[in-house]
């Protein structure tokens, strides 16, 4: 039976349960996500990180969460009011949306009912999220215009731009992973991985660019130009306060959470326990695999941390570049080599001719790399032309007659 | 409720969408009535293949997104271009040729 | 036969009038951005509508599409262009606007009249059988079959709109931009060293370190480089004398 | 460049001066973009920095010893014969560049003679909400009546 047929079979009271345990899911996510990032950022920084509220400080966020909601909320006068309101709405609406198609379990008990932890499946799932996550960016750009104020209209103007880029590579990405799932079902892609092997594995390339791209998706470092706190103050929800920037912040995180959890789901096989310790699964009844699960969502979670610990934020122009240029040509042309990899697999090619376009690919790309290598190197040594010497005055030092500034000659 | 309540919405949505086109000033605005005026000809089409039971009218809707994807594009690329040199976004600024 | 059930009757009935409230807002909101708002919101229930008449794949496209690309791209250049730039409501034909809604009126009662009366020759089918396969692939069978002509001549399209759209907006350099390196070996090695240490902070001297404040020069005047060229051009510069202190009281007043 | 630049030019200096027109430049090395294998090393900073002991004392629970030379809190002596130092001279308070101490001197009467000579401080206030901590104060107490303990202020 597969997940969808399953899911079929549910009563409306466990659809109902399942919708609050993924909303519960995602709150506490969030409040231990904030914690662990914290945490993690201070050990990267030889600190110790919040230690002060509940047992090592696991209800910081919590305590963080009660202040924001009990600040003053203001509106700005030169705000769009109503605009204003809507926009830290949507932005949150739309991250726990995309956590529907999620398939977080394997089969289940729950209350009694044999089921899977995932709210719906949907046979475009996959799609499903990246449009539900498209509309959530409505909520970073909608911020930006109606705060009426300069730094959040740039960071939206930021954010809108780095969306749409980013979401053309990522688009790019997924379908590779289309190809070879022949599916864009969330629980199907995670089945296929399960007979087969990891995405990750097979389609490396694409898992990389997923990666990357889900991090300009997320606004987060050191893609975080939208709320580049060095440069627009806040970015985006400069202007917002109380509740309203809560509901920004647990927007940020749930996407992260979401776009971390896709990546399990089409790259890392899911739900499913590592190969070789397959047995797992059936303890607890199943429920082991939500374990697998967010071990795995972790990793990727970590691995936001890492990179925020690790890279400077990069500067709006290199960002752009390395997206059009980089990313979405790369990620076209592996698109063009899995499916003709595929086409040769289906048409019953012999394994030497599939090999040998493997091959042949690898060596093309090689060759281009080293070509663009040496046109590099070109530039590196060419010489800047010698304009005139400069012009300006140097501080006569007692006792030192001439001075030679540039330690040649 | 029948399916030919949809193909109602579709002809009002189109009709205010024409409106639009010629009531109001501003060059994006009038491009959004554009954009309205196409999904609803895109909603008549999907009712349509509902109605007949085959998915040609689907496939024409979803050639229809993409035409219109190119239609903004270039579009708004005039519109940037219009911008940069006259200051202004309204269409009645742009019948230079006229004056 | 196709039987459409209630939720989709009690679906419809909900979100049709709410879709052409939009669209009628879209034409009588002043800001174009409000307008963009509601035409992404009639989007989103057209989406509805084509899940609710099971094109899953063309509902969750048009999100994608239309409200994910489009719309975003409108806002991006509604931005660009300058935000608060309401349109005037104002007729600049004399006599346009009734003109225009009695044509609508008459237009759109035609039509709605034609749907009304028009006869199909046949009963509603629905796409159970169409779709028996899986939409997507229904989709794909017929993409990849009897529309593959029409399929490439529109890529060919989209790519000549993508080159277009780029010629159009593209601005050619005269002469390569200057990088940083290069601005800095200018600095020093042109006529006057004033600038090579960096333009004074607003505030200098100013008594008031507001971006809007200018710094002030050793004789007191304002220095032009100090401030942003758009507060200037907008008019939002302050004059740094009204922060200057006057004279310091130097009287005493006696104790009590 | 720009006007107020032009009334800045400079003189070039007389010759036999040292003259930076006639020092060639050379140009530096400009450190190309870093390997995937530098890369990594920079993530290999981050991640094995996790595993390191923390620098972070735990203030309140834990108190380091504060450095010798610390401007700590506020103390104002007395001589060996229990008189106060503090003449009330008010020079403390007009030294203060953050306004944070209040003095008012009184005079010395026979029957309550606080200080040597004719004066003392009646009243002596310290605002630390506002006390940065500069010792200005210190260095213009002329009696070394006011000194600096190593103690933390808000210790106390």
């Amino acid at each position: 039976m597969t997940t969808a047929e399953l899911l079929g079979t549910d009563p409306g009271w466990i659809i109902a349960v399942k919708a609050v345990m993924v909303f519960g899911i995602c709150v506490v996510a969030t409040l231990m996500a904030v914690w662990t990032e914290r945490r993690v950022l201070a050990k990267m920084q030889l600190r110790t990180g919040p230690n002060r509220v509940g047992p090592a400080g696991l209800l910081q966020s919590l305590s963080d969460g009660v202040k924001l909601a009990l600040k003053e909320d203001i509106i700005p006068a030169a705000a769009d009011k109503v605009v204003f309101i809507i926009a830290p709405i949507i932005a949150t609406s739309m991250c726990f949306m995309a956590f529907a198609v999620i398939p977080m379990t394997g089969v289940v008990n729950l209350f009694g009912h044999k089921t899977a932890l995932q709210l719906t499946d949907l046979p475009v799932g996959v799609l499903y999220i990246l449009a539900v996550t498209s509309i959530g960016v409505y909520g970073v750009v909608l911020a930006g215009w109606s705060s009426g104020s300069t730094y959040p209209l740039l960071g939206g103007l930021r954010s809108s731009a780095q969306v749409i880029s980013y979401e053309v590579a990522m688009g790019l990405s997924l379908v590779a992973v289309f190809i070879y799932a022949s599916s864009m079902s969330t629980s199907d892609i995670v089945a296929s991985q399960h007979q087969h092997i990891w995405n990750a594995v097979v389609l490396f390339p694409s898992f990389v660019i997923y990666v990357i791209s889900m991090v300009g998706e997320t606004n987060r470092a050191p893609f975080d130009l939208a709320e580049a706190e060095g440069e627009l103050v806040g970015g985006f929800h400069t202007e917002y306060s109380s509740l309203k920037f809560a509901l920004f912040f647990l927007a940020e995180y749930v996407n992260i959470i979401a776009v971390s959890a896709l990546a399990t789901t089409l790259f890392l096989g899911g739900y499913h326990a590592l190969p070789g310790l397959g047995f797992t699964e059936q303890w607890l009844g199943g429920w082991f695999t939500l374990i697998w699960f967010f071990a795995k969502v972790n990793l990727f979670f970590f691995i936001f941390m890492w990179l925020r610990g690790s890279l400077p934020r990069l500067r709006y122009d290199q960002f752009m570049k390395f997206g059009w240029k980089v990313l979405i040509p790369v990620s076209l042309i592996w698109i063009l080599i899995v499916a003709s990899l595929r086409v040769l697999q289906q048409e019953g090619a012999p394994r030497s001719a599939i090999l040998a376009f493997a091959a042949g690919v690898v060596i093309i790309v090689m060759a281009m790399s080293s070509l663009v290598e040496r046109n590099k190197e070109k530039v590196r040594s060419a010489d800047l032309p010698l304009g005139e010497a400069p012009n300006f005055p140097v501080p006569s030092l007692p006792n030192v007659q001439s001075i030679n500034v540039s330690g040649g000659k | 409720m029948n399916p030919y309540n949809y193909l109602y919405v579709s002809a009002i949505l189109f009709t205010i969408g024409a409106v639009g086109v010629v009531v109001r000033r501003n060059a994006i605005v009038v491009f959004m009535c554009v954009e309205l005026m196409l999904n609803a000809a895109n909603l008549s089409f999907v009712t349509f293949s509902r109605i007949n039971g085959t998915l040609d009218g689907q496939v024409v809707a979803f050639f229809t997104m993409v035409v219109a994807a190119c239609e903004v594009v270039v579009g708004l690329a005039i519109i940037v271009t219009i911008y940069r040199s006259r200051r202004s976004a309204s269409i009645d600024d742009a019948s230079l040729l006229k004056r | 036969m196709l039987t459409i059930q209630t939720p989709e009757a009690v679906m419809f009935w909900f979100l049709a009038p709410l879709s052409v409230i939009a669209a009628l807002g879209m034409l009588l909101v002043k800001k174009a951005v409000h307008s963009a708002l509601l035409l992404a919101w009639v989007m989103i229930t057209l989406a509805i509508f084509y899940i609710a008449q099971d094109a899953l794949f063309l509902g969750i496209v048009q999100i994608v599409v239309y409200t994910g690309a489009v719309m975003m791209l409108f806002l991006f250049i509604l931005m660009l262009v300058g935000v608060d730039a309401s349109d005037s409501l104002t007729e600049t034909i004399p006599g346009l606007r009734p003109i225009a809604i009695t044509a609508a009126l008459g237009f759109g009662g035609l039509l709605v009249s034609l749907i009304g009366r028009a006869k199909l020759g046949h009963d509603a089918y629905g796409l159970t059988a169409a779709n028996s396969e899986g939409n997507v692939q229904g989709l794909a069978q017929l993409l990849f079959s009897t529309y593959v002509w029409p399929f490439e001549v529109v890529s060919s399209l989209l790519i000549t709109a993508a080159l277009g759209a780029m010629v159009l907006a593209h601005h050619q350099r005269a002469v390569p931009r200057a990088t940083q390196r290069e601005q800095a070996i200018a600095r020093f090695r042109g006529a006057s060293l004033g600038s090579a240490a960096g333009l004074p902070n607003p505030g200098v001297f100013a008594r008031h370190n507001a971006v809007d404040v200018p710094a002030l020069l050793p004789d007191g005047s304002a220095a032009p480089n100090s401030i942003s060229a758009t507060l200037k051009a907008r008019g939002d510069m302050l004059d740094s004398a009204q922060f200057e202190l006057g004279e310091v009281d130097n009287t005493v007043t006696e104790e009590k | 460049m720009t006007d107020f630049n032009e009334n800045l030019h400079i003189e070039k200096k007389a010759s036999g001066q040292a003259d930076i027109n006639s020092v060639p430049f050379t140009e530096v090395e400009q450190p190309g973009p870093a390997s995937l294998a530098q890369q990594a090393k920079g993530f290999w900073v981050t991640f094995s920095t996790m595993f390191k002991k923390n620098q972070t004392v735990q203030y309140p629970d834990v108190k380091a010893p504060t450095a010798p030379r610390f401007h700590g809190r506020h103390q104002l002596n007395r001589h060996p014969d229990g008189l106060e130092k503090c003449i009330g001279c008010e020079l403390c308070a007009w030294a203060c560049p953050a306004d944070a101490i209040l003095v008012e001197g009184g005079n010395n009467t026979p029957g309550n003679q606080m200080s040597p000579g004719e004066r003392h401080g009646a009243v002596y206030q310290i605002n630390y909400l506002r006390c940065i901590f500069c010792g200005l104060c210190v260095e213009a107490c002329p009696t070394r009546a006011l000194t600096m303990t190593n103690q933390p202020a808000h210790l106390l």
